[in-house]
């Protein structure tokens, strides 16, 4: 249903007034402190993406048997993973949070509280942390 | 009356890479960190063990079925969040060309493709 | 002591005369600390310029019209009050990612038909007879969509998404969660004709969760959360077997 | 010709129009119904009620006493047949805004809530927490917006009502983005354009509550009843008029003097803080003049406390209030007492309708706040307004689609040159006119603050009688407004010459009215009579528009069935 414009125009009226459109401007995203966070939080994919191709090749390494393999240990290759764990780490807490906060269940017919939620969130993000690095670390024995 | 009508469908391709958006956003969550800090740090720098630094302890590791499952959830999953995110970032930076079918193509296919070698990779390297 | 004043900038656009949208400075006295935005506003076309156009009403934060850019921010401006940007200038602007009309009034049309595409009233299978009285809602019931049902249309949770700026077919916040007040509410059943308006492909998929939208809505409707908890139950529909169901 | 002709045209998108609109599509599916308003519907001031609609649904409650209380509330002006018929419409009206979605908040076992309001005997009435007006007006409007018959004319101002032969046979409306006068015809019209608040400075109303509707049918003929009947609420903040509900005293909350004494058991010793609003409001300003009151930066005040009732309570029943408390004033009700004095609140009287609304006008209805049906008499009793909206907006809603259907088409030829009068005398008088001195604001400003003066809570001959006087004189300032905006697009400065044009007509007749009822009733409290008179002035009030600023006064007979008059005390 639109507000007609209709009936007759009995004085010199204008045209349809012409209106200022909006448009967005390029640098949008470092106008306010949430938007450049969240354009952070977007961009974690990308050092993300790259570690997890690295770890792809460390695998891949494997096969090119004993005498050849030797595991990534520059301090170039360092600093990329502290750089990385800042992007990942962020990534973790954001997405724990936001998740946590939309998910929605009930139990006994009582919402359960988005804060218990994200926290056993973060509780899972732990318990699989030991896990993994017990596994990492432990099997290094053998 | 001036009311543009839009087909209005659920478009069940964007729920499917949403719901692998979603999945992947998890599975990077909860599980990249813990790697980027053993396998990326701690190892390279020698403060604890990893199985990575040895040749024998990672084959062993890299052998075990369940090892090369969890290895292809832990990459194949997160690259379409990845790929999801990237999307849209250069949807924000002022690329809407990157909401077309093709850039579709692009990115999700990309994350499929990284799928693929990972599997490959997987299959082919240390067999079970 | 001098009296006290502030410093209002407000954007100035009369399509009858200007291209581009100006800005044009007064000077308000500042005579009380519960001094609201809108009453500098008020000052200024009483007093000083009558030509200076905006959209206002109760002035308690209630009817939504008041909506403006008030230091780049989107603010009630009933509610956003002078001390806390004096003894600087206080910038108003109309809300952003709106075509503006006049001044510092915006068109707002898209979202009444956006409003509409959802489809915001109670739909049943079986309409109630009126004799029979109300249905039966416990208000633990009500709670799960009272959240929802607070929203006054202002149009802040707009202007604060990135998303509908770079998009305007994009369904938007208030519209979705809307859509999830009557989705949540028990004596609806019209959820499976709303989804199709929601789940297409500029509806709630197009939000990449920015967020901004719940930070600066006035009324705590948290529309983010209605649009990713639609994303999700969408997708657990078709995910899960028994998901599928009413 | 091509200007929009409807069968049913509503003048007002709040609860009252929007349920004339849904009324006259739901009688005849046929009915093709436009709905004017000089906003978004949803910012109507509707919007604004806090604290409830009453209607007797509960088991403990009857029609009988609803109506009683409505009628004792009056002070025996209204109109007993019409109180009857409402309180029995008012709980099918409530349950209908049930099954259109109002979140009513509800007893454990699922049935609408209700709880105690002021001149009520019983709890009845049904609320959304604290923002019952918001939840009903959005539900309403989001219900309209199924009905394919209903076209909107959003920020459309009316100027004037078109009537031809007697007959009200549409309207002529300021587009308000385009600057465009428009006819739009309809076979019949319904006014539904709420209060008029903004006539006084200090009030609960919102900048759109200006009497358009009243001074639109006044001008076009029709009587306005009673409008010396202005309602005062005990409980406003001070500087802003923002409300307090009165369901803070409903549930429970205290109202205190600067001795932290309950003075109410002075007046109202029965009722205490339920009593009516009109004998409360008198009460809180008796004290403030024996020097009782606290004195603050925007004048004198009293307490309400509601520290009592606990954070729990606060928190589920009246959330709206410490959200107001917190960003109005920087203070939390759970910990800090309010400070409220008496605000203008409400508009009694009204274009003089009948139960169905019709007016004397041919193929006029009024409904809503606008409206004067013979409801509420003296005093309206806090809560029954919104069900007023209601029925009598579903009942104009019918009677005017069932007259439309009957009725013979408008035809263009008058209407062209009525609208063509209209827009000729808005731009001579405002846009094009040279050599004006005066600005709006002020001439608004000094109105508010006469009619603050002079037709307040206490009014006397002499205070009314400047006031008659001194808008006498602002009206002829208004003569000479001078205008800066010269922009067609989105001009509000013309609206709000407009409206300062409708608003010191009905300033002027209530205060006419006022000065011509020489008893103390309702909310009409004169010192220099302070009793009420049954023998001379248990009528109705007409005023209608001569040429002079001095309406033409008659008086008519008030209707009383089964409740014979009595002293009113509680
Ligand atoms: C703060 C507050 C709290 C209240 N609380 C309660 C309560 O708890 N319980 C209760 O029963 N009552 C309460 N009331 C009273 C009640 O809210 C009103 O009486 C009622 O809402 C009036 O509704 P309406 O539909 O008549 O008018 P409104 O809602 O005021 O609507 C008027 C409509 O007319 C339109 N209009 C006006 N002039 C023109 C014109 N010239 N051209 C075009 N359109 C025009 C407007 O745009 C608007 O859409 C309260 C009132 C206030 C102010
Ligand atoms: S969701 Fe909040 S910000 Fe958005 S329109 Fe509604 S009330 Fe305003
Ligand atoms: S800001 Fe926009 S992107 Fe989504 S979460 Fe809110 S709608
Ligand atoms: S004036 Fe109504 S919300 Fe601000």
């Amino acid at each position: 249903m639109t507000t007609e414009a209709t009936a007759e125009a009995t004085t010199e009226a204008p045209a349809a007034p012409r209106e200022y459109s909006w448009r967005m401007p390029a640098n949008w995203w470092t106008r306010n402190r949430h938007y450049f966070l969240y354009t952070v939080r977007e961009f974690t994919a990308l050092p993300l993406a790259l570690w997890l191709l690295w770890l792809l090749v460390e695998i891949r390494r494997a096969g090119d048997g004993p005498a050849r393999y030797a595991p990534h240990s520059s301090t170039a290759f360092v600093v990329f993973s502290v750089v990385v764990l800042a992007f990942a780490l962020y990534h973790s807490y954001t997405f724990l949070t936001l998740a946590g906060t939309i998910l929605h269940f009930k139990v006994l017919d009582r919402p359960v509280p988005a804060r218990l939620i994200v926290l056993s969130q973060f509780a899972a993000w732990a318990a699989a942390s030991v896990v993994v690095a017990f596994v990492l670390i432990w099997f290094a024995h053998e | 009356m001036s009311e543009a009508v839009k087909p209005q469908r659920l478009a069940l391709m964007h729920l499917f890479w949403w719901f692998m958006f979603a999945q992947g956003g998890v599975i990077a969550a909860l599980l990249i960190p813990v790697h980027v800090l053993v396998q990326g740090i701690l190892g390279p720098l020698g403060i604890v063990p990893v199985v990575d630094r040895h040749y024998d302890t990672w084959v062993s590791v890299l052998g075990n079925p369940l090892v090369k499952l969890y290895l292809l959830v832990l990459i194949a999953f997160p690259f379409f969040h990845f790929a999801h995110r990237l999307r849209y970032l250069l949807v924000d930076f002022g690329v809407p060309a990157a909401k077309s079918v093709p850039a579709q193509v692009v990115f999700y296919g990309g994350a499929v493709v990284v799928t693929l070698v990972t599997v490959y990779i997987l299959l082919t390297t240390v067999p079970i | 002591m001098p009296d006290k004043t502030i410093t209002v900038r407000a954007t100035r656009f009369d399509p009858e005369r200007d291209r581009e949208p100006r800005m044009q400075s007064y000077e308000v006295p500042f005579t009380d600390e519960s001094m609201v935005v809108l009453d500098a506003l008020n000052h200024v076309k009483s007093h000083i310029d009558g030509s200076l156009s905006y959209r206002w009403s109760c002035r308690m934060g209630i009817c939504g019209s008041c909506g403006m850019m008030v230091n780049g921010t989107p603010k009630l401006t009933c509610n956003a009050f002078l001390r806390d940007y004096w003894p600087r200038p206080v910038v108003v602007q109309p809300l952003n990612n709106f075509p503006i009309i006049r001044d510092l009034v915006i068109d707002m049309d898209d979202f009444m038909h956006k409003l509409k595409s959802i489809k915001p009233w109670i739909i049943r299978k079986q309409e109630l007879p009126l004799g029979a009285g109300e249905h039966r809602q416990s208000n633990e019931q009500i709670d799960d969509f009272r959240q929802f049902s607070e929203c006054i249309n202002c149009m802040l949770c707009y202007a604060a998404c990135p998303v509908y700026g770079l998009n305007n077919e994009f369904l938007g916040p208030a519209a979705t969660a809307l859509a999830r007040r009557y989705n949540l509410d028990s004596r609806d059943q019209g959820l499976k004709e709303r989804l199709p308006v929601l789940g297409e492909a500029e509806g709630i998929w197009e939000c990449s969760f920015v967020g901004e939208c719940s930070v600066v809505c006035p009324k705590g409707v948290d529309p983010a959360k209605a649009i990713q908890q639609t994303k999700l139950d969408t997708t657990m529909r078709f995910v899960l077997p028994y998901g599928n169901r009413e | 010709m091509d200007f929009e002709s409807y069968d049913v045209l509503v003048v007002g998108g709040g609860l009252a129009g929007i349920r004339a609109a849904i009324a006259a599509v739901e009688a005849n599916p046929r009915v093709r119904v436009g709905m004017v308003s000089k906003v978004y519907p949803m910012r109507s001031h509707t919007v604004s009620a806090e604290g409830g609609a009453a209607a007797a649904l509960g088991p403990g409650d009857s029609f009988e006493t609803h109506a009683f209380d409505t009628i004792k509330g009056s002070d025996y002006l209204a109109d007993q047949e019409v109180v009857e018929a409402f309180v029995r419409e008012a709980p099918v009206e409530i349950i209908q805004m049930e099954h259109w979605g109002c979140p009513w908040s509800r007893n454990p076992d699922g049935t609408i809530a209700v709880r105690p309001f002021g001149g009520m005997t019983t709890w009845r009435t049904c609320f959304a927490a604290d923002k019952t007006g918001f939840h009903m007006l959005h539900a309403v409007f989001q219900t309209s917006l199924k009905y394919p018959q209903i076209t909107r004319h959003d920020e459309a101002f009316v100027t004037k009502l078109l009537v031809e032969d007697s007959r009200c046979v549409g309207v002529v409306a300021l587009d308000i983005r385009s600057g465009r006068f428009d006819a739009i015809t309809a076979k019949s019209v319904i006014l539904a354009t709420g209060g008029l608040g903004r006539v006084y400075a200090f009030t609960t109303n919102g900048n759109i509550c200006t009497g358009d509707g009243m001074a639109l049918a006044y001008r076009a003929g029709a009587g306005l009843k009673d409008m010396e009947m202005v309602q005062f609420h005990p409980t406003g903040l001070p500087f802003t008029g923002i409300l307090i509900t009165e369901a803070v005293r409903g549930e429970g909350g205290y109202l205190l003097n600067k001795d932290g004494e309950r003075f109410l058991k002075r007046y109202v010793p029965n009722k205490m803080e339920l009593g009516p609003r009109d004998i409360i409001s008198r009460a809180m300003t008796t004290e403030f003049e024996e020097g009782r009151g606290f004195e603050g930066p925007h004048g004198k005040y009293m307490h309400l406390d509601v520290r009592h009732l606990g954070e729990k309570v606060i928190d589920r029943k009246l959330p709206f209030m410490r959200e107001l408390g917190r960003e109005f004033l920087g203070i939390d009700i759970v910990t800090d007492p309010i400070p409220v004095r008496p605000v203008q609140h409400y508009m009694m009287g009204g274009v003089d309708a009948n139960i169905s609304g019709e007016t004397p006008i041919l193929g006029l209805y009024a409904a809503g706040e606008c409206a004067n049906v013979g409801l509420n008499g003296g005093n309206r009793l806090g809560s029954n307004s919104l069900p007023e909206c209601l029925v009598f907006g579903a009942a104009a809603g019918r009677a005017a689609a069932h007259y439309a259907s009957s009725a013979r088409p408008v035809t263009a030829n008058p209407v062209d040159a009525m609208l063509w009068d209209e827009a000729r005398r808005v731009e001579a008088e405002y846009l094009e006119k040279k050599g004006g001195d005066e600005r709006i604001g002020p001439i608004r400003e000094e109105m508010q603050r006469e009619m603050d003066a002079g037709a307040g809570v206490f009014r006397t001959k002499e205070g009314l009688s400047r006031l008659v006087r001194n808008l006498g004189g602002l009206r002829e300032r208004f003569e000479k407004v001078r205008i800066d905006d010269s922009s067609r697009t989105f001009n509000t400065e013309i609206i709000a010459a407009l409206e300062l044009d409708f608003m010191l007509e009905v300033a002027s007749v209530i205060a006419f009215t006022a000065l011509a009822r020489e008893e103390s009733r309702g909310a009409h409290a004169r010192r220099d009579f302070p009793e009420r008179d049954d023998e001379h002035f248990l009528k109705h009030t007409l005023a209608f528009h001569t040429n002079t600023l001095a309406p033409r006064l008659e008086y008519s007979d008030v209707h009383i069935t089964t409740f014979k008059p009595q002293a009113r005390s509680y």
